[in-house]
């Protein structure tokens, strides 16, 4: 069975998907530079183009495909002790603890994307953030309740289950959230078992359980 | 006045306890205790489970095997130097972990000081189970072998003396003086290298990665199920605070139940801690 | 029986050690104050230690010649070690302790009833009472049916009541034996009750060697002197009037000159309130007074004495030691 | 055969070096030396820097003035379920950070046993400087208080008991007696704590956060950095080696000297570890 | 001068511990095994440990009374407590040590003057010999002024030769003090030199309390008389005439009936190669033959002799040791 080193949002469909791989999920930017330590990965799934194609260019990948979508959303613990029903409560009120991915993963890059166009970048230096390694510290810091808010995507939010809260954030504003697949190169990679996963991914199957736990699909 | 000393002492300790009790207290508060059980039969915890099992199986076994002929090496030898190797060896105790990684990394990763020539020979270390077997080792044995110089050093040398006047070689003088008498010290620095080991994190995220069923050990598997599955990460957290007490107070029963039966000196205060 | 022969020179911390000596079938004590560098020489012996130069030889079988670099380890030499403080086996038990050595269940149990600790086969060391342990001690060291025992102070570690009884218990047993044995020891009744001769060592140096009442006869410095129980004055010689450093002269009964040692032995001073006409007189206030063995030991001045009656003495009364010239030896 | 067993255990111990030693010595060769000091002077691990410096002072800080009471009354008294005490007191050594973060935050996170209370006060742990500094008195206290109750054991209670014979009290006889007999035994465990919290990650990321300037301890931005800025991440991980050397080696030649000047046995075998 | 009075009960682990005593300015010896509760008495004076019941006073000032719920702290007792091996405190010199219990600096001075240690006033105790090291303890002992001494075994940590020497120093200063002083120790010699009254304690009872000379006069059982130095034989009585073990029978002073235990002193032995006529005879072997103090030991069978002269006397050959009825002491 293939290695497969995937983006931590990923982590609840790709199992669903085929159980048979090594799964390792965990922030996009680690898994690639993972890769580029020598990791023997054989198929990675990142959450961003940035990640896969920068494995591309350098050679160390064949060339990625887009296989999913996700939508930016704002979580807050379920009991919701800060009040926050919108982004926008923000911009008033307190200084609130946030979780916020770090400039370098996918998530933070979207999350400060996002910001940018609702011109609500100031919130970032207004309240206490705390940056995180990939999107399951964010959930996890909001699911304890020991952040007032987070950014991350839509489908960990539904992961997270009855312990978080979703606030939807404008559509207008999502920066496009492309999550593109490489198979890994390097001597003894499994290619065979890594484009046989892949395609699993892209079957109808496949597509049916992404957009089960929240992801958008691709065109086809 | 002397009646408060005491009293100021207590209170101290009470403080210490009442600190270092209610997070452990708090942790079981928060799981439906009845779920754990079923929690932990979840594929992905007995995976974890599994890989931690062989993986600090194996690095224990290489630790004891031979970090207890080095120990004994440098407990009983005297060279130049001796203070700095032994400097070099507790070095990893003051380590942070991940900075251990990323030296695992640029020893045994690709384009490391020794990555390449593994590679030609088709061995790659880092983020296989191997590289967990590493991490561990580098994390745990300095506990192990600190406690073990310290336990061979404590056998009285004429003990020694007296064995090799009484026709042993060496090595029987270390297989039935040494080693017996500095077991239970040995015990006690494997107790702490072993929980050492099972609580290995930031060695191993770097160095090993979090595959699962090959490098996803239960502590970085409760990393990883924190977001999702709440209430698996703590079921493990659970698990884990269990196993640490249980071999905790096994041991302590056991070096009791020896010290108490053998103690030359029935008033001498009772050793508290594995020291 | 083989006779060990030893030729060593080790430099020690802060003196060279030289020794030579040869040992028959017989027991050697070798006496001297703490860190004379007796141990040193047993450890030598047994191999625990490496002289700079030497040689060691049991009859024609050489343990040691650095010249040759033979270097025997100490398992390969047939010794036996009884240490000061024992040096049991803790883990063990008492049958296991002899048995260490390779002696067989049979010969344990030999031992183990020669020495009467036959009851105490399967109990740990730790259980034991000094004496028991001393003897545990002894019957492993014999276990391995040494060619030459070697005995670290082996009575020191004993309260004074279980001494005297332990010490005729292995005046006994060395009696039989017949090996050339080394002993170590501080007290002179236990060098004089176990051994043939004795050799006294100080600073790593064999200062006298002979037989206990040589030593006593003829103690060749001040340390013997004491050892042997006398008291030591001090004073400048001039032919065999020596003038006493508190100004009173006496007479001794060999000639010398210059600055010289006194000893006297208490059982040679008599003591009486009133000063008695001839022999050498020292007065003095009267110290402790204490009855010792059936007879009564007074201190006066800066003589202790032995005598068998006291009559009319108190502390601090004025009283006159006394005693003949030639009980006043000369140490140089 | 019998040279071949001091040999035997001198390969032991070279493996052990080799092994300890590789990984250090790969992580200078990874980065060029000469722009470590450019990169420390990055303002982000200028916070950093002090962030850990801060919150570790306070911590060690709290460790010492609280834990060393706590210690000494646990070597001189006894009483009934110390034995529990004592392994509660070494719980935390053999728990995952992680696990031990989630017990904090169970604690005294918002919605913990003890959070709403410290809400309704106005207090609000997660995120704060005091969290780093709670995760690591948790995390490091253990050390310290493990190591200071064998020093304060080891100290000859016949000099407890001529002390108070000569009219000390209980609070003199400790200033006076225990505490600089025990002193050279402190400093080795509070070097261990010192170094196990400088190191901590687990705990701090799950109770404290990441928050620059606040709670982004230098352990913490290592794991940032590491793929953003990976030679800055290796910057702070040689800051952190020589610090920890540093720290280690100071100890060492402070007990030596100390041992060397007092030493009542000039032959007994030069004590090794901190033991 | 206040007087001691102690009156204690105590449960250790094996006995209890009863003790009922007066000292006054004296010096009072307590001699007894190792175990039979020594220290744990010195321990309750300097109020170190709680006896179960009881009451301690010196003079008026009542330091202990389980009744009335007094127990002063030991620091607020007035006690000089001597340690069997010192403990002295090796982080500071010697005169900080002399000056920890409070003494100013010229009293510290003073003290280490008297003791000959003025010179060491720098050094720490750990470059100190044993002898050195006594006299610190000593000196800081008395630098608190005490109005009760306790010596726990002051010279068993003493090498034989250095032993005499600080006995008589220590018999000295002792003589001076004029306070209560309880002293322990497991020497016989030790005791009668230094101490007014010894009292014999075993298994945490106090046998025999008496001047040294009553005790050698009439020991009160088998452990004083092997302490006095004594011989023990066993056997069975009727009136004067006891059989022993081996069948002898001998005439002893007292009449007796049942088993006893002779003790008889070896300085009341006679030794002769011919069974004298008169008296009573032991025949055996005879076994170690030891010059000492001026006599010479020999044993012959189960019995020790000190006497004059051995002539025609060789280890191994049969020989006759012989003592009055009168020496021959009866202990039930
Ligand atoms: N390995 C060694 N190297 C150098 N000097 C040593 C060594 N071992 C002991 N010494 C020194 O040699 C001297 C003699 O020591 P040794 O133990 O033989 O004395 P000792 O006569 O047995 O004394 P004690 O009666 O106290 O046992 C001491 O002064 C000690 O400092
Ligand atoms: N705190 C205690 N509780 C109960 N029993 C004790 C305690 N301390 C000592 N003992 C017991 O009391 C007995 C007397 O001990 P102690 O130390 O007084 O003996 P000692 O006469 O001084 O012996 P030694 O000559 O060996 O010093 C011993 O048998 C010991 O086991
Ligand atoms: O790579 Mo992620 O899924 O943004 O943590
Ligand atoms: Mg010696
Ligand atoms: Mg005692």
């Amino acid at each position: 069975a293939p290695t497969v080193y995937a983006a931590a949002s990923l982590r609840e469909a790709f199992p669903e998907i085929d159980s048979a791989p090594r799964f390792n999920f965990a922030g996009s930017n680690q898994l690639q530079t993972q890769i580029e330590r020598g990791a023997p990965a054989d198929l990675f799934a990142s959450a961003s183009s940035t990640e896969a194609q920068a494995l591309f260019r350098a050679n160390r990948c064949e060339r990625p495909v887009t296989f999913a979508t996700n939508t930016v959303v704002m979580l807050v613990p379920a009991a919701n002790p800060a009040k926050l029903d919108s982004i926008y409560d923000l911009k008033r009120g307190p200084q609130r603890r946030l979780a916020v991915g770090t400039a370098g993963v996918p998530i933070g890059a979207y999350t400060r994307k996002l910001l940018a166009r609702m011109r609500l970048t100031s919130i970032l230096s207004k309240h206490i953030v705390s940056s995180e390694p990939n999107v399951t510290s964010i959930t996890s810091k909001v699911a304890l309740g020991s952040a007032d808010a987070g950014f991350a995507y839509l489908t960990d939010a539904r992961a997270a289950g009855n312990r978080v809260k979703v606030i939807r954030l404008p559509k207008w504003a999502q920066p496009p959230v492309r999550y593109q697949a490489c198979v890994v190169k390097r001597s003894g990679v499994d290619t065979g078992g890594a484009n046989a996963f892949l395609n699993k991914v892209r079957s109808s199957t496949g597509r049916r359980i992404l957009a089960k736990w929240g992801f958008g699909l691709p065109p086809r | 006045m002397r009646a408060g000393f005491t009293a100021l002492l207590a209170l101290c300790l009470g403080v210490v306890l009442a600190f270092l009790a209610i997070p452990i207290v708090a942790l079981f508060t928060e799981v439906p205790l009845g779920d754990v059980p079923g929690l932990l039969r979840d594929p992905v915890v007995q995976d974890t489970l599994k890989v931690t099992l062989r993986t600090n199986a194996i690095a224990n076994v290489l630790i004891l095997a031979v970090g207890t002929p080095a120990a004994y090496f440098l407990a009983t030898r005297h060279f130049k130097g001796r203070a700095l190797v032994i400097t070099l060896i507790e070095l990893p105790l003051v380590l942070p972990p991940a900075v251990a990684g990323i030296g695992l990394l640029a020893a045994f990763g690709a384009g490391g000081l020794f990555g390449g020539a593994l590679q030609d020979q088709g061995i790659i270390l880092p983020f296989t189970e191997w590289a967990v077997v590493l991490a561990v080792i580098f994390v745990a044995s300095p506990f192990y072998l600190r406690q073990a110089i310290s336990a061979f050093e404590s056998v009285d040398p004429t003990l020694h003396d007296a064995a090799r006047t009484l026709g042993a070689s060496p090595a029987r003088t270390f297989l039935r003086v040494a080693l017996p008498l500095a077991a239970s010290g040995l015990v006690a620095g494997w107790v702490l290298a072993f929980a050492r080991g099972i609580g290995e994190f930031g060695a191993t995220i770097v160095f090993a990665g979090n595959v699962r069923g090959e490098t996803g050990t239960l502590t970085l598997t409760i990393y990883e199920q924190l977001e999702a599955n709440f209430d698996v990460a703590l079921s493990i957290g659970i698990l884990l605070v269990v196993l640490s007490a249980v071999i905790l107070l096994s041991y302590k029963l056991l070096s009791w139940r020896r010290s108490s039966s053998t103690s030359p000196t029935p008033f001498a205060r009772s050793s508290s801690a594995p020291a | 029986m083989a006779t060990l022969e030893l030729d060593l020179t080790d430099p020690l911390r802060t003196f060279e050690l030289r020794a030579r000596l040869t040992v028959g079938a017989e027991t050697f004590a070798l006496v001297g104050p703490s860190g004379a560098g007796k141990s040193t020489i047993l450890r030598h012996v047994a191999g625990l230690k490496k002289p700079a130069h030497g040689r060691i030889a049991l009859g024609k079988d050489v343990w040691l010649d650095t010249e040759r670099r033979v270097n025997r380890a100490p398992d390969r030499r047939s010794v036996g070690l009884v240490f000061q403080e024992y040096a049991l086996f803790p883990h063990l038990t008492v049958a296991a302790n002899v048995a260490f050595g390779g002696a067989s269940p049979a010969r344990v149990s030999e031992l183990l009833e020669r020495l009467h600790i036959g009851h105490l086969a399967g109990e740990k060391p730790t259980r034991l009472s000094g004496g028991e342990r001393q003897r545990v001690a002894v019957a492993r060291a014999l276990g391995r049916d040494p060619q030459v025992l070697l005995l670290d102070e082996p009575l020191s570690a004993l309260d004074a009541h279980t001494r005297t009884a332990v010490r005729e218990e292995l005046a006994d047993i060395l009696a039989t034996l017949a090996i050339p044995t080394l002993m170590v020891t501080h007290d002179f009744l236990d060098a004089s009750t176990l051994a043939d001769r004795i050799g006294v060592i100080r600073d790593g140096q064999l200062h006298q060697i002979g037989r206990p009442e040589e030593l006593t006869a003829r103690p060749a410095d001040a340390f013997v002197a004491s050892l042997t129980g006398g008291n030591l004055l001090h004073g400048m010689a001039e032919g065999t009037r020596v003038t006493l450093d508190d100004g009173t002269v006496i007479e001794v009964a060999e000639p010398a000159t210059g600055r010289v040692g006194i000893a006297v032995y208490p059982w040679e001073v008599s003591v009486s309130s009133t000063s008695p006409g001839a022999g050498n007189v020292l007065a003095g206030t009267v110290g402790s007074i204490t009855p010792d063995r059936g007879r009564t030991r007074v201190r006066v001045g800066p003589l202790v004495a032995e005598v068998a009656h006291v009559d009319g003495l108190e502390r601090g009364a004025r009283a006159f030691a006394s005693f003949a010239p030639r009980s006043a030896r000369v140490i140089q």
